[in-house]
């Protein structure tokens, strides 16, 4: 085994780094959060122009043939700089069930997304099937949709959605233009935007219908584990930025004549965290090399462990951050409080802890070591 | 040993049942419906609806305008407010200053101070931590200098709760900075629109602004605000932490928020997996039992005029942690349906959406008041004899 | 509300720590858990004398009226001493059963019981049916019991049980000698004798059977919350010698040149013992008060509770203790690990804390305070 | 970054699976299966069977015996070993005084001993704590006097595990006691047939006799018995604190504990609510995952030659709390099954059968070796800069 990771990622991860250092803020952030429309059409741009729109898509499909790892390590920083621009929800999610259908109308629009000339983004939950993704609450009845679809990230600003529908018992996934359906927008825990979506008998023509049965389930199986490595992802970067902050908080805020890390129950308490972030490294690069295999259960088991484990261990380093930080820790002031809610947000999205761990005991098992 | 109420005590607790049915207003209920805050108006509202009943001032001594009831008593009546959905009361009246004032008060502050508490017309808040004394209260900064017929007061207090609410401050100040840190502090009261007052808001993590920094510069406080002695105001900082320890587990308020969220679960969309969700809720259902019975015992061993026993002590701990559990449980339970910050309530909309505002106001309950590690490095010394 | 023990109560209570303190200790124990037949005679006669065995029954059925808050102090005595003597297998058990079938026959096997003069023990349980005690495995047909009980205390010392079967359906009690199957002892966790006991096609006669149907599940359910609530008791008296030994070798204990209690980390694990011993306290007095009840929902919902919740703490209470001695804790030497195994298997008769906390989310809700 | 075994590795990783098949002693297997230790004459035959091999002294350069592997075959050997239900090999031997041996010992010292450790001929026993030096082992007080040609001991030693089986003891005894703590100690080879020497036993709480006190009267030990010079024993102990840390997690065992839980649970009867347990076990695996990437992580850089990385320090802590998880897992869903202490194998026999045995026996594997607290304390300084 070997755990490097590529000197191509590493500059990946780097640049992303920099580039967030250099051109975002907490300040930004909370502009940002405050902020109807939020996308940036600079670091849009920008963005587009560091070749993250095209990353995540094998050569064959137009993109630069990036691993889940590579896009991980982009989503970890966009984590660690609290930074809320949609790149997983407008660019990375779309784009990836269009390539997981693949078929050529399909891949055309991926052509659109990475060019960054789409606005799409998905629409797979809703609140009467939850997390049973494979059989939605909304029904396509001949030409007509109706339905709903909730949780829609990116708060429906893009133009067109990728949604889930069920036809005749089968699963279908369509491309419908925004414009046809009521949006409802709202503020998620994590600052960004989300929305709920009513589809009343919008009619739907068969270019808008992208793949059915198997293969659509199939692609939607691939995506989800997909996101959830980079739920992961995203929370690894809040999580270490939060013990990075708690740690050096600890060295330097002084009670009793002394600085609170020269406390028994404090240094216990950070090096519970150093451990566990530990762990939620080995995690995440599990995740991240595992979750885009083709093989189902090797796919299935990496991103359902993963994402039961972060809504433990992340959720706990989150906690303890503020704990520690004492009153500072439950202001808006502090960026603390803020990595908290991203981490709860992404500890509940695409399957919460109960959700994973109640799959993963369902699935086969395999040999130590395979 | 007798652990049920009376009959006069049930006939008591259907009454107040009863009453609050009727007289909680309906904006209120509506916010706990869904699990908002209630703001200031609202909850000055309330408290002056309980005021006009004496119902506020619960502990306090009748002739100071308490209404005579036993600890089982006023603890009943927590209950049935809490699961009529009705907030807790400010805590800085009626159950910090006003206490102070009766206890060590002049007979002139009592007549002033006491009457707008028991009313619920005068708003007070608490000036006790600053920013490099929170854990470390002993070592606060403020100053007040005595000067001919006045206090001029200086310096900083932050994490104050409804400073921007209140008319009325109670302040720990330092009098004497050349004696022993504790000693040289004093108990003032100070009214908020005096000059050289600032506040200035702190937003919370829930979204909502509780909490101020209040800046004093020069501001003049009469002689007369003075509660005590100069240099008693560690001694009745301390004898405040010692007071009123029947509803401090929070046990009404859990009791509350676990019933909405057994009605949320079964509420919820048939994807939820409800048998689950309901052994999760009978864990914390029976953590809350154990909580219960122990402030049973500190209730109890009240009504009979003893001292708080040794079962008092973990009171704080274990009711802040269970809140947090409670309204994770709440957080978790509700999944995706949980992610909304302030879902229109157009579609879709339920307990969970607003369960991630009060778990994350609630991360503070560990860390105001003494934070629990405090707390436990307390009890180890003073009960464990650590 | 009030939680002062009756005068008569404490009074039970001193006499039995203070005849426990003069007439056993660890040493006793310790040859106790090596023996085979694990009654002492002497023992058993100065417990009888000192009103133990009618304290669990009305003035009506022979007793001396004791309460369950009554039994249950001196039952947390003996797990203070952790004194094994079967008190409870062999006098309370069988004699509350006996008692809530109330039969004119029972009555009379009962002041058998209460004048020292019968041995019988309790078979409930099986590994087929596990804590589904109203459906045991055992089937009588006609006039002949097949089957097996399996955990029945006292190791099958006793000469008659009292054990559970269905005949066609229902479940029936009976007293079968012990003579007439098949016992298989061994040591239990706590250091006490259980027995697997087979039953071939044993010849029960009409007197045998002391109650069905109904009346035989009535019965049957309040000893269940009758014996929860003892398990509590004794767990109690298991913390509780805990926590005191832990503190105290806390304050004597020294690493590094000081007392390791002086230590903040030891400090906070003691804390954490000495609230959860509080609370644990709360729900003992809570369920003993209430476990005797005739209201079916009011017991239910006592014992379920008390037991779950001990399960947890008062395992958890018992790693600390063990953790903070280190090495010496676990040691046979030291009283601290049998303990531990006390509490332990206390955890796990009479319901597990999975199966209490399932059967406490089936119960009907109740307004708080009532 | 490739997380797969390369298709060598698989290989090697068949052929010692299906070595372990064949090879296993069936009556281990039986202790396996049922959860029983195994006793000196079990243990000693698997190790000599290793030893034969070659497959003893895993991480030895290959000079001294090794098998020449490189750190993900020794995992791998391990976990297939653990697999196939053989034990541990122990520690004393192979992962401690070997390698201080092949590091700072003299060449007749190397010549000497090495072969009967890497033979399995050799037992060794380790004696480091002494009543007043547990985690505090720098004040120890056994003493070594130098004499003409031997040095005498004088004291005692606690927690020996295997005293009572081993032919040899290492041991770290003071040689002066005029300089500071750490620096008067050294590190001594002592052959347990010694007169003066006394094991007495200490029974453990999983009813075995692991443990041993052993007393030292005028224990005359060769001087030629010193390793490396006098007061070199604090930076030789501290020397094995920092070797080998790639199975230290017991990620092999735990998987096989993991196993053993399953195949209980699926032949459970049917009382058992065995979908809940499966979701017990699946936290349980979960967690061993994260600990065994994390684990894996330690292997790799070992591989590549690196120093241990910062993921190495939480393994002992993480890996024995899991140790102890999976074992109260197995107890609590045997429920009412693991109330048994020694049921003959005859009714209703299973694995839950003995699962307290193994949950008594791992409340110590917090507390050896440095306690978890111990540990935290350390990392805490050395790691974080606390």
């Amino acid at each position: 085994m070997e755990f490097n990771l590529p000197e191509n990622t590493t500059l990946i991860a780097d640049t992303a780094r920099r580039y967030l250092k250099d051109n975002y803020s907490f300040e930004i952030y909370r502009q940002h959060i405050e902020q109807q429309n939020h996308v940036d059409a600079s670091r849009w741009l920008a963005m587009q122009e560091l070749g993250w729109f095209g990353l995540p898509f094998a050569e064959s499909s137009g993109g630069f043939g990036g691993t889940l790892l590579d896009v991980a390590m982009v989503v970890r920083e966009l984590g660690a700089a609290l930074c809320l621009d949609p790149y997983v929800d407008m660019v990375v999610a779309p784009g990836k069930l269009l390539e997981y259908i693949g078929s050529d109308a399909s891949l055309a629009m991926l052509s659109d997304v990475i060019d960054g000339r789409a606005k799409l983004a998905c629409a797979l939950y809703d609140y009467h099937a939850g997390n049973q993704v494979l059989t939605p609450s909304m029904k396509l009845n001949g030409k007509r949709l109706s339905g709903q679809k909730n949780f829609v990230p990116d708060g429906g600003f893009a133009d067109t959605l990728l949604a889930t529908a069920l036809a005749d018992g089968e699963l279908v996934l369509l491309a419908v233009p925004v414009a046809d359906c009521e949006t409802i927008r709202h503020r998620a825990l994590d600052g960004g935007r989300i929305a709920n979506v009513l589809f009343d008998e919008v009619e739907i023509t068969d270019g808008m219908i992208l793949a059915r049965g198997k293969k659509a389930e199939q692609a939607l199986s691939m995506l989800l584990a997909y996101l959830q490595a980079l739920d992961c992802a995203r929370m690894y970067g809040a999580a270490g930025a939060l013990y990075q902050r708690t740690l050096e908080y600890a060295k330097t805020r002084r009670q009793f004549g002394v600085a609170i890390g020269g406390f028994q129950i404090i240094q216990h308490y950070l090096v519970d965290m150093f451990i566990d972030l530990q762990q939620l490294e080995s995690m995440l690069l599990m995740v991240a090399v595992k979750a885009e295999s083709e093989d189902a259960s090797r796919r299935e088991r990496a991103s359902t462990a993963a994402k039961a484990y972060y809504a433990d261990k992340a959720v706990r380093i989150a906690q303890q951050a503020i704990q520690i930080h004492g009153g500072v820790g439950v202001t808006e002031e502090l960026d603390i409080g803020h990595y908290f809610r991203l981490v709860t947000h992404c500890s509940l999205t695409h399957g919460d802890r109960a959700h994973h761990i109640k799959r993963f005991a369902g699935l086969d098992e395999v040999h130590p070591g395979e | 040993m007798n652990l049920d109420f009376t009959r006069e005590e049930q006939e008591f607790q259907q009454s107040i049942r009863d009453w609050m049915q009727t007289n909680v207003p309906d904006d209120i209920k509506r916010c706990s419906a869904v699990g908002e805050m209630t703001g200031k108006e609202l909850q000055q509202k309330w408290e002056r609806l309980l005021g006009g009943q004496g119902w506020l001032a619960l502990t306090w001594p009748e002739q100071y305008g308490g209404p005579g009831w036993t600890a089982t008593q006023r603890y009943i009546f927590d209950l049935e407010r809490a699961m009529a959905g009705a907030p807790p009361t400010s805590p800085f009246g009626v159950a910090m200053v006003g206490p102070v004032l009766y206890t060590f008060g002049s007979q002139e502050q009592k007549d002033r101070w006491l009457p707008g508490i028991v009313s619920g017309g005068t708003l007070w808040c608490q000036g006790y931590s600053e920013p490099n004394a929170g854990s470390d209260l002993a070592s606060l900064k403020t100053r007040a200098e005595r000067k001919e017929d006045h206090y001029l007061v200086n310096g900083q207090k932050i994490w104050t709760t409804q400073a921007h609410w209140a008319d009325m401050m109670f302040c720990l100040v330092r009098t004497d900075s050349t004696v022993k840190q504790q000693k040289g502090i004093s108990f003032l009261l100070i009214d908020m629109k005096t000059p050289g007052i600032e506040v200035r808001p702190i937003y919370s993590i829930d979204g909502h602004h509780h909490l101020n920094e209040v800046y004093f510069t020069d501001v003049r406080v009469p002689l007369e605000n003075l509660v005590g002695q100069e240099g008693m105001g560690w001694t009745i900082a301390k004898f405040l932490l010692t007071h009123e320890r029947t509803t401090i587990a929070g046990v009404a308020d859990s009791h509350h928020e676990i019933s909405r969220l057994k009605k949320a679960v079964a509420e919820a969309p048939g994807f939820l997996d409800k048998s689950q969700a309901r052994q999760r809720i009978a864990e914390l259902e029976i953590e809350l039992m154990a909580l219960e019975y122990t402030n049973f015992r500190t209730v109890a061993a009240t009504d009979e005029g003893k001292p708080f026993g040794p079962e008092s002590s973990g009171l704080k701990i274990k009711g802040t942690e269970l809140q947090q559990k409670v309204s994770q449980a709440m957080v978790e339970l509700g999944g995706m349906m949980s992610l909304t910050w302030d879902n229109p309530e157009t579609v879709g909309s339920n307990v969970f959406n607003r369960a991630t505002r009060r778990y994350n106001f609630l991360r503070a309950c560990t860390i105001y008041g003494g934070s629990n590690e405090i707390q436990k490095n307390v009890l180890a010394k003073m009960l464990l004899g650590l």
